[in-house]
């Protein structure tokens, strides 16, 4: 066993209204950022997990993105495992 | 009547929800979220508040609380539903409502009273109101702008399943009178099946004068005076 | 029993080391003779903490013992985690406010957010259900985003928190003012009913109970947060006070709410206490402190966040949603079985002795061993002379006569007064708090006072906060005074007797002599109002430090005023009720302009006698609005403050956000004063009424058994007509639709654009 | 000029006390995900922005992060640019 990081990044939708990219971009034209056409906001999840291997660890990971992780109705996920024992972003 | 009122570590509206049916004639009884049974309820109301904290997404830790299996069977079965505010979100994520709330469209929580005009009085939660009232209470969320597909708004649209909308004091409709973005400026909605209702402001604190407002208490009355099983025989348009 | 030795890695006791811990070679001297011994590091640590400013109140005690503090319904005053008053009907409320100004200086989200959180665990800890929470703010000039950003933050800080541990807000001040540039001040009030019988106190009583540390894990968090409360902020502290920064986390504190309030029901506890400043140290010691016991912990039995924190570490953690217990003998695992229905940790860490030391092991190993007593109460207290800055003097002595004329014109400033920020609706703030839940608001924020039901009867509790910084900062007798006056005046207007106060004293460094003139003349004169107006003080908080680069704020003595109001039938509302009533002022024009918002919005100027207290007059005023309201005569009260009569007409006519229930009005003065005067003075003692026309002769008639001067001044008129103002000088026509956007439109404007 | 997708990620100090990640947590456990040894939740935020290079938006980004988009108090960042054009997670 193993232990892995497995980073989850869960967006919005396309086309889902994202009021919070919208305030961010909003904040940043005001900041004077005007070269930025588009702000989208998510989530980011870093779940340290026991597993054999990576493949596995992402798998388990994924699972638990379609029960809890990510919301159907709205939100994408894409999982990313890093090597075993990487401390990743932490 | 026999109502359970679904208390989950995080609830905070549970005894509100309690005493709006007592106040409208029925029985309340806490059902604490690790129970697995309904026990004899005739109806189960999911208050409002930040079951689990409302972490990750308003609803989504809280929809696999233990109780949770017995409302959606009890739901599945034609048994009677009203999610408020946090228990809104609740069923939408448990499946039991389509679509989902999204963060207020001003990015800030809000807290103030409402306008709602009430949509379809046919439903077993609105059969004391008239169509077209327009009624008063608060609302108090950070997450109450819904959203479904085009496909489920339109159906819920053709249906008659929008129950409540956010509009003026006369009964208009409007972006200014919709306080969170809210698609069609959607308050609260019914399933398909007309036995579980979901909204987001709040009847439970529109029950007395001493309040400001009692247009809360038809809710609880229509839902009590609805006696079990007739879900089934509701008209839904 | 082994005395500590050092552990190994402690740094050796050095005088720097001393001085780094705040703590003086006198205090040191002190220190040595309470030990009989050099300190360990462990040791240092825990005396920096408990004799910080922030827990030993060193250079506030003394002054602070000549404030009123009892009365036949003070239950429980200073001392305690809460001062608790009777209500009647049964019921107790416990209530007291709280700073959180450093934090939020720092980090504003978390710093306002977990000073929530702790107000509420003071709260609930004596046994009482946090009803309603009032927040004091006070910040820089709105035009700076560095400002917007620390009141953006603050709020939804306050708001996130509170909302989720479903707490309504019923109240509150904001003020906006260049003598709070760089440093805001957060200050959180709670309030909770109990019934009486469930009061329960912290202490450590009986020897060989059991410690239990309960709730949320022990982290690195805030260490020194109490010394840090004591220190100035300078530049780079952003970077430097890191570590400090404590993460609420509300849904704990929501599980420890409940959780706590039926460990108190089920009798298994003797002693219940937050660990706040300083945490572990400042909770076991006090704990023991007021029983006259002694208790012993283990710091390895501590459930910690964090792998290898030291005993320093983890005795003085500040983090949050975390208390101390006292079971009784015997019923630990009832006590661990009510927190696990909560999903909340319970660790047994220590018990209860008879050696009166507050005595620290690790691992078996003893670190500390401190007799409780001498560290709770034995800090050296100080009463050093102070003295009046010439510079605010020559301020206060100004002659403002030359500034009548408002250099646009009248109604130019009329406008300005209402939409200054400081006069203007506070909805931006306060709709982001949850301001119904619990379904017992029967007043919600935007009037004078919130008013809260006590659950299942038909009494009420009012309360307000108030302070208005530039009062006090050119007069702190006076303003302190006027802050008291003035919150007893919002309360009555709701129709509810006041009967105590807490505070929150916010101030700039004590080592300053103009610094300690302010607090002294804010404490007597705090003592005088509370003193005449029966409203004794049942606990308080304070927030020295308050100083980035050596400016200090103005000095901010907060009141938080608690009402009871019997019959909630007899409320009365701020706002006009129908057109065709009659307007009546209650109480005098004195035209007093010092330190107003006139002076301030218009000539930006900051200068003059404030307005002084009659107390006498107040009191009078005060009685004759119960005898009114408690008769059911008036229509609407509503009290003359900030922004003076303007803000009071403008704010009667406009009523509620939301409600569409404004009217106008036409009213008339004859006073001979400047019109600046006149409708911008904030002279104290002045309530508007209506009534309905044939309630008017009873109104004069109680005015005049209570030997209170009472005008009539105006009519109601219908909704759509303006706000008439004639003067001896001047005729205003004011269309309400203008003055909504000023009042309604002024914070939002600013605050709704982007950064 | 051309559109660049970069991908910043805030996470939490590490140290600080994250709630939310605690919650999210319990609950896999609760759901069995049992191997699960850790959570860190933080926010992924996607901006389309318009630059030169890769290196520009990047730059422009980071610059914007130390402003903005992380509160330097509390949170560490992390930004990567992806290919022009490419639309990255959207
Ligand atoms: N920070 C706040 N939180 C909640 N309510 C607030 C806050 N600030 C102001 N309010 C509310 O707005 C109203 C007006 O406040 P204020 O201008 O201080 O009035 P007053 O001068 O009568 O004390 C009050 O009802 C007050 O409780
Ligand atoms: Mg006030």
């Amino acid at each position: 066993m193993n232990r892995f990081t497995v980073e989850v990044l869960v967006t919005p939708r396309p086309g889902l209204l994202d009021p919070q990219g919208k305030a961010i971009h909003h904040a940043l034209a005001s900041l004077g950022y005007d070269s930025v056409e588009d702000v989208r906001v998510g989530r980011a999840i870093y779940l340290d997990i026991e597993a054999g291997s990576a493949a596995e660890a992402t798998e388990r990971v994924e699972d638990a993105c379609r029960k809890l992780l990510a919301n159907p109705v709205t939100e994408d996920f894409r999982v990313t495992a890093a090597e075993p024992a990487c401390g990743a972003v932490r | 009547m026999n109502v359970a009122v679904i208390t989950f570590p995080g609830s905070n509206c549970d005894q509100d929800c309690f005493r709006s049916v007592e106040l409208a004639g029925g029985s309340p009884r806490y059902v604490w979220h690790r129970e697995q049974s309904l026990g004899d309820a005739d109806a189960v109301i999911v208050p409002g508040g930040f079951a689990h904290g409302d972490y990750l997404r308003p609803g989504a830790i809280a929809r696999f609380s233990p109780i949770m299996g017995a409302v959606i069977a009890f739901a599945r079965d034609g048994g009677l539903v009203v999610g408020i505010c946090n228990g809104f979100q609740v069923l939408c994520e448990a499946g039991l409502l389509p679509g989902a709330l999204l963060r207020n469209e001003s990015m800030r929580f809000q807290s103030h009273d409402c306008a709602l005009r009430v949509e379809r009085s046919g439903t077993p939660f609105t059969r004391d109101y008239r169509k077209g009232r327009v009624i008063r209470m608060p609302l108090s969320h950070a997450d109450g702008n819904y959203y479904a597909d085009p496909e489920t708004l339109a159906a819920l649209e053709a249906t008659g399943r929008v129950v409540f909308r956010y509009s003026d004091a006369r009964g208009t409709v409007s972006a200014e009178a919709n306080p969170n973005g809210s698609l069609n400026h959607i308050a609260g909605i019914v399933n398909a099946d007309g036995n579980v209702l979901g909204m987001m402001p709040h009847p439970d604190r529109a029950i007395e004068e001493a309040l400001g407002s009692v247009d809360g208490l038809p809710l609880f009355t229509s839902l009590v005076g609805s006696g079990a099983g007739t879900a089934a025989h509701t008209e839904v348009a | 029993m082994a005395a500590p030795q050092p552990r190994s890695g402690d740094p050796p006791i050095t005088p720097d080391l001393v001085d780094e811990h705040g703590i003086s070679p006198d205090e040191y001297r002190e220190i040595l003779a309470i030990m009989g011994r050099e300190p360990t590091f462990t040791e240092l640590g825990v005396f920096s903490a408990m004799w910080s400013e922030h827990c030993g109140y060193k250079n506030s005690k003394r002054l602070l013992r000549l404030l009123p503090t009892k009365a036949p319904w003070v239950i429980q005053g200073p001392g305690e985690n809460a001062g608790v008053i009777d209500v009647g009907g049964g019921y107790a409320l416990a209530f007291k406010i709280e700073s959180h100004n450093h934090p939020s200086a720092v980090e504003p989200y978390q710093g306002a957010a977990t000073g929530i959180g702790g107000i509420l665990r003071d709260v609930f800890t004596m046994g009482a259900r946090p009803v309603a929470t009032l927040n004091s703010l006070h910040f820089g000039d709105l035009d700076r985003p560095r400002v917007r950003y620390l009141f953006s933050g603050v709020v939804k800080g306050i708001g996130d928190y509170g909302n989720c541990v479903g707490i309504p807000s019923t109240g509150g001040e904001v003020y906006f003012d260049r003598g709070y540039e760089d440093n805001p001040i957060v200050n959180a009030m709670c309030l909770g009913l109990m019934r009486k019988e469930d009061l329960i106190r912290g202490t450590a009583e009986g020897v060989g109970n059991t410690l239990m540390a309960v709730g949320a894990r022990t982290g690195r968090d805030g260490i020194h947060g109490a010394t840090f409360a004591s220190e100035e902020l300078s530049e780079g502290d952003d970077v430097e006070s890191r570590p400090q920064v404590q993460v609420g986390d509300p849904f704990t504190e929501k599980l420890l709410l409940e959780a706590s309030l039926e460990l108190i029901a089920s009798g298994h506890i003797v002693g219940i206490q937050d660990m706040g400043a300083a945490g572990l140290t400042s909770s076991g010691a006090e704990m023991a402190g007021r029983s006259g016991t002694g208790v012993e912990m283990d710091v390895a039995l501590v459930p910690v966040r964090e792998q290898g924190m030291t005993p320093y570490e983890i005795l003085l953690s500040e983090s949050q949603e975390r208390m101390l217990v006292v079971a009784a003998a015997g019923r630990e695992d009832a006590v661990r079985e009510i927190l696990e229905k909560w999903e909340l940790e319970a660790e047994t860490i220590g018990s209860v002795t008879a050696t009166g030391t507050f005595r620290v092991l690790e691992d078996g190993v003893a670190v500390a061993d401190i007799p409780a007593l001498p560290l709770t109460e034995g800090c050296p207290t100080y009463e050093r002379p102070g003295e009046e800055s010439a510079e605010v003097r020559n301020l206060r002595q100004m002659d403002i006569s030359g500034y009548m004329l408002p250099p646009a014109g009248l109604e130019e400033a009329f406008l300005a007064v209402v939409g200054s920020p400081n006069v203007a609706s506070k909805q931006w703030v306060y709709e982001q708090y949850d301001t119904t839940v619990r379904a017992n608001s029967i007043e919600r924020p935007g009037g004078d006072a919130g008013v809260i039901r006590v659950p299942g009867t038909n009494r009420g509790v009012a309360s307000s906060t108030d302070c208005n910084g530039r009062h006090t900062y050119l007069n702190p007798r006076a303003g302190a005074m006027g802050a008291v006056a003035e919150a007893a005046r919002n309360v009555t207007c709701t129709g509810a007797v006041p009967m105590a106060i807490t505070n929150c004293l916010n101030f700039g460094s004590p080592l300053k002599p103009h610094i300690r003139h302010q607090f002294r003349e804010a404490v007597l004169g705090m003592r005088d109002a509370c003193s005449y107006l029966e409203t004794p003080v049942t606990g308080g908080n304070v927030s020295f430090y308050n100083e980035t680069d050596g400016q200090a704020v103005y000095p901010t003595p907060v009141i938080g005023m608690i009402g009871v109001i019997e019959d909630l039938d007899t409320i009365v509302r701020h706002s006009f009720r129908g057109a065709g009533d009659a307007i009546f002022l209650l109480g005098a024009n004195r035209g007093e302009l010092g330190g107003s918002e006139y002076l301030y919005a218009v000539h930006d100027l900051v200068a003059g006698e404030p307005p002084r207290v009659d107390l006498q007059a107040e009191r009078a005023l005060q009685r004759c609005l119960l005898a009114m309201s408690s008769r059911g005569i008036l229509a609407s009260a509503h009290d003359v403050a900030g922004g003076g009569l303007a803000a009071t007409l403008v704010e009667s006519c406009l009523g509620r956000p939301r409600a569409g229930d404004g009217v106008g009005a036409s009213v008339r003065f004859t006073d001979d004063l400047p019109d600046a005067a006149l409708l911008f003075g904030e002279d104290h003692g002045r309530v508007v009424v209506s009534c309905a026309p044939n309630e008017e002769e009873r109104v004069r008639r109680v005015a005049s058994d209570h030997g209170v001067p009472c005008t009539r001044i105006g009519t109601v008129t219908v909704a759509g007509s303006p706000l008439e103002i004639e003067t001896r000088a001047s005729t205003l026509r004011l269309d309400m639709d203008v003055l909504s956007d000023q009042y309604f439109g002024a914070i939002p404007s600013v605050m709704n654009q982007a950064v």
